[in-house]
């Protein structure tokens, strides 16, 4: 009896249970909770694919930010009496008034354009080369020169240095979005209640020097294990979304200026780093120097997880501070 | 003994499965939310036991990550504005 | 060595298939909570000590006592806040 | 050639630099950003003209392993056009969002995004790496959506929303396609791709897959339907960005895609049917996109739904080139693809502008209430009227150069069934621009509406943009030879290698 197998077997079960169960559910919030269990069993999922550093980065989101936001968002749409959840989701789904909710049609267009995917994915994918594992053993062979231990991270900021780089200018435009949505121009005055919860501030209290502890930890690890800017930023945003609720100072009691700063920190550094590189004469535009790309690639990681918390945090934080205005 | 951990692992997975039917039942929103604590809690339980069962340490961290955000959604939810229980209090 | 390890272990299994069970069988929510905090911090706890007992570095104990106090704090806060929202509706 | 990673970098360090001043600086150094882009991209197209291309290897990485940076003709030709549009906005949304005190706000987020966006739009023409060009997309995708809700109504929330789903399905199903190639290949760059990939289902699947979440993002026929919402609500800068330049960025990737990565599929390009599909997609696109355009009362509406139309003739290109590969007509076919993007990309821009002053000067764009404005308002109608010539396709515009150009192409190739399309959407479209004309000379009944004024800038911007569109259709030569007769070929020269 294999118990690997069974294993596998059983997170299928789940998986397949759960998401067939979230697309059934008529009741949002059965939805939001069921989405958040998926998480789980999917970050279960990739560390029995050997995928260590997305099971991290999925434990951060799946467990933390994704909750919030969902139920954040569930608390937005929800009316102002506790109506049972069946009558809730079909008017809550209009944003849109003039396109009438997903009737019979639409479901079996969805059904029929999902279904016809799958086939086709699956035939693609039984028609890949069995053998082809991608570039892995060129990243291990140009490792020693990469300033770093960790592949993944390797990868991230130094070979495909400009790809990181916009993904941090894609949650700028995402931050600011926000903000032009909300009418806004910083976070200030965004108070989530005037009632005081000493239980909470208390657990906040508690809670905050092991999540700084662990932010730190997580940025170290990067340099060497699954880790780094990602999840080191998602842990704090988490930890700044907590002293929010708490009433604790937090992000928005940043000046404009100051939250302008952490929030592009990331995106500025890495610039920083381009526009330097750019203009030596001797160098290609985003090549460090052997010795010095270890020592710049830890200064980018922290500005980057500065940059991802505060952005992070912020989105949350906007969207659930929302509901006030 | 790696075995007989991922054995557990795999016990523990089917009470999760099983512990689902309390989610879609509900009846309360507060029914659902502490299925979804105890799914928290036993897939801690689950990483740590893989953790050993195939000596990868970076999963170790994946638990303490999870157990670390566990009140994160809760306190969204008792907390968020307009939320009910505030207003009541 | 083992065997101690083996029997925490399925200790701390048998109190979260009790957890599943109380949160399955119980009528009512605020006792489906008090099944649950009770079966899983200590179901989390033996497991935790399972594995405790077999590690080899002390960074590893350190890390899985870490995540047991952590889980402790983090359920009863949760209980306690989603218990008083029950009362507080009635 | 180390200068081309600039044009990516000045507007991001515009943007960094907006968000961090003085709301008083941000103008003056945004144009400085601005300048220094068209600049480097002159700079560019002037290397290109001697030299050919050129290719950059990112961090000194090659390319299976780092990312490279290709310039080419037509990435020359996007990155002038970019920054030429690019510059004349920036000077109209300077006046444009310092007119009342509800627009000032909105100014402040909107340099910060727009130069966001144009970095990231440069980045596409100059991208050969098929992951980078997803990556690429997001930013421009994110940026375009927070611009399109911008002004934070309800009508753009929900524009901007809908844009922001469909273009994000779109980015997907290109990644799923990417993920199949890698997992295939092993490799990204597009040069490394074209020389592996051979006609297995799995590559078929990914071809498929990208060239249809791009078509989702490049709002053809059947998935146009986030584009008119979306370019109405917005802003009168920010429709003019969108419609003259956003969405030309994923037509340039399917370009690259279809006839760089995957040409090698097959001896003629990917093969006859999806050419032919595109095409005749394209023609419905024409067709309805403008019949729509004739009907619609509001202004705006009317240019967005044009735009629809407009963009259907980019399609022609395909089934043109995938019958054969003979240079005469492929010449013509890619001339008049590039003039047309750059007679629309001119022209469109200058409509959405003058659109803007109008709704500016009478408090809305009904049609209806445009009495006298030709009298009144002279220089905004005469941009209207030579844009709009340039859409119809008269001459000496350059939309006459290309609308030519397509239809001698689509005779030489011997795909006759094409042409009558390219005329009838002359014909709605002389349409709909007449229908804005009469609308503007009917004379007033003594009721006419008092006009807000209008600022100096807003009302000659328009009006250089659509001069520009007519003189490019005198230098129809210089675009043609910039552009090589096969950009495949060209790309291959540079490719590979070690660092």
């Amino acid at each position: 009896m294999n118990l690997t197998l069974l294993f596998d077997v059983f997170l299928i079960a789940a998986l397949l249970l759960v998401s067939w169960r979230l697309l059934g559910a008529s009741d949002l919030f059965q939805a939001t909770v069921l989405f958040i269990s998926f998480g789980l069993f999917l970050s279960l999922a990739w560390i029995r694919l050997q995928a260590p550093d997305i099971a991290l980065a999925e434990a951060a989101v799946g467990a933390g930010l994704a909750g919030v936001l969902l139920l954040g968002t569930f608390k937005g749409l929800e009316p102002e009496e506790d109506r049972e959840g069946e009558n809730l989701s079909s008017e809550a789904c209009r944003l849109d008034p003039i396109s009438p909710c997903p009737g019979r049609a639409h479901l079996l267009l969805a059904f029929t354009f999902v279904g016809s995917m799958t086939a086709l994915l699956l035939l693609a994918v039984l028609d890949l080369p069995a053998e082809g594992d991608g570039l892995t053993l060129l990243v291990f062979q140009s490792l020693d020169r990469s300033g770093v231990e960790h592949p993944v991270t390797a990868v991230l900021l130094n070979f495909r240095f400009y790809d990181t780089w916009l993904e941090l200018g894609v949650l700028v435009a995402a931050a600011l979005s926000i903000l032009c949505v909300r009418n806004r121009l910083d976070l200030r005055e965004l108070r989530p209640s005037k009632v005081p919860d000493v239980m909470l501030r208390r657990l906040v209290m508690g809670l905050t020097p092991i999540m700084i502890l662990v932010v730190v930890y997580l940025l170290w690890l990067g340099d060497h294990a699954p880790g780094g800017a990602f999840q080191a930023g998602v842990v704090l945003a988490a930890m700044l979304i907590l002293l929010w609720f708490s009433g604790h100072a937090s992000i928005t009691s940043l000046s404009r200026i100051l939250w302008l700063f952490s929030l592009i920190a990331g995106f500025a550094m890495m610039l920083l780093a381009a526009v330097i590189t750019a203009s030596w004469p001797e160098m290609r535009p985003l090549e460090f120097a052997e010795e010095w790309s270890g020592a710049i690639i830890l200064a980018i990681e922290v500005a980057a997880t500065l940059s991802i918390g505060v952005v992070l945090s912020s989105l949350a934080i906007l969207s659930l501070g929302a509901v006030e205005d | 003994m790696e075995k007989f951990y991922l054995g557990v692992a795999c016990f523990l997975l089917a009470t999760m499965i099983v512990g689902l039917v309390r989610v879609f039942v509900g009846p309360d929103q507060e029914d659902r939310l502490v299925a979804v604590q105890l799914f928290g809690t036993t897939g801690v339980a689950i990483l740590l036991l893989l953790a050993e069962a195939f000596d990868a340490s970076s999963v170790r961290n994946a638990a303490l990550l999870f157990t670390l955000l566990a009140v994160l959604a809760v306190v969204a939810f008792v907390r968020s504005p307009g939320s009910l229980g505030e207003r009541e209090e | 060595m083992e065997i101690l390890s083996g029997t925490l272990c399925l200790l701390g299994a048998f109190f979260f298939m009790a957890g599943t069970v109380g949160l399955i069988r119980f009528p009512d929510s605020l006792s489906r909570i008090h099944a649950l905090t009770k079966a899983d911090n200590l179901g989390l706890g033996f497991i935790v000590l399972a594995l405790v007992v077999t590690s080899q570095s002390l960074t590893v104990a350190f890390k899985l006592i870490l995540i047991w106090l952590l889980a402790l704090v983090a359920s009863s806060s949760i209980c306690f806040f989603l218990a008083r929202k029950l009362i507080h509706r009635g | 050639m180390n200068q081309m990673i600039w044009v990516v970098l000045l507007p991001f360090l515009g943007s960094v630099v907006c968000l961090l001043v003085h709301r008083k600086l941000v103008f003056a150094l945004a144009m400085a950003a601005s300048l220094g882009t068209l600049a480097v991209a002159a700079g560019l197209v002037a290397h290109v003209w001697e030299h050919a291309g050129a290719r950059v290897e990112l961090g000194g990485w090659a390319a299976p392993l780092g990312i490279a940076l290709q310039l080419d003709g037509l990435a020359a030709l996007f990155l002038l056009l970019t920054a030429v549009v690019g510059v004349l906005v920036g000077i109209y949304a300077g006046s444009f969002f310092a007119q009342t005190s509800e627009l000032r706000p909105m100014g402040i987020h909107f340099w910060p995004l727009w130069l966001l966006l144009w970095g990231g739009l440069n980045g596409v023409y100059l991208c050969s790496d098929a992951f980078n060009a997803y990556v690429l997309l997001e930013i421009s995708t994110l940026a375009a959506v927070g611009l399109t809700v911008l002004s934070g109504s309800t009508a753009s929330l929900v524009a901007g929303l809908r844009y922001l789903l469909a273009a994000m399905f779109g980015s997907l199903m290109y990644l799923l396609g990417v993920a199949l190639l890698y997992a295939g290949t092993g490799q990204l760059d597009f040069v490394l791709l074209s020389r592996s990939l051979t006609p297995q289902v799995h590559v078929v699947t990914a071809f498929g897959l990208m060239v249809f979440g791009l078509l989702l993002k490049s709002a053809l026929l059947p998935f146009h339907f986030w584009l008119p919402p979306a370019h109405a609500s917005a802003p009168a800068p920010v429709s003019a960005i969108l419609s003259a330049l956003v969405v030309k960025a994923s037509f340039f990737l399917l370009l690259k895609i279809w006839f760089v990565v995957f040409d090698s599929l097959s001896g003629e390009g990917p093969g006859k049917m999806p050419g032919q599909l595109l095409g005749f997609l394209g023609s419905l696109a024409v067709v309805w996109g403008s019949f729509q355009a004739v009907r619609q009362w509001r202004l705006k509406s009317l240019i967005a739904y044009s735009t629809v139309g407009q963009l259907g003739y980019l399609f022609f290109i395909f089934p043109v080139l995938s019958f054969s590969h003979s240079p005469p007509h492929e010449a013509l076919a890619w001339g008049g693809t590039v003039f047309h993007l750059f007679s629309h990309g001119l022209a469109k821009a200058s409509l959405f502008l003058a659109a803007g002053c109008l709704l500016r000067a009478m408090g809305t764009d009904d049609l209806h209430a445009m009495r006298d404005i030709a009298g009144r308002m002279p220089v905004i109608t005469f941009s209207l009227g030579v844009a709009g010539v340039s859409l119809m396709g008269l001459p000496p515009s350059a939309g006459f150069v290309a609308k030519w150009m397509l239809l001698r192409a689509v005779l030489a190739s011997g795909q006759w069934w094409w042409a009558p399309v390219i005329v009838l959407g002359g014909l709605l479209t002389a349409a709909y621009v007449f229908k804005i004309l009469a609308y503007t000379f009917v004379p007033s009944q003594g009721d006419a509406v008092r006009l807000q004024p209008v600022s100096l800038a807003m009302t000659f911007v328009p009006l250089a943009l659509a001069m520009l569109c007519v003189l490019i259709g005198f230098r129809a030569d210089e675009v043609i030879l910039l552009l090589p007769a096969v950009p495949g070929c060209e790309m291959s020269a540079g490719g590979g290698g070690g660092p």
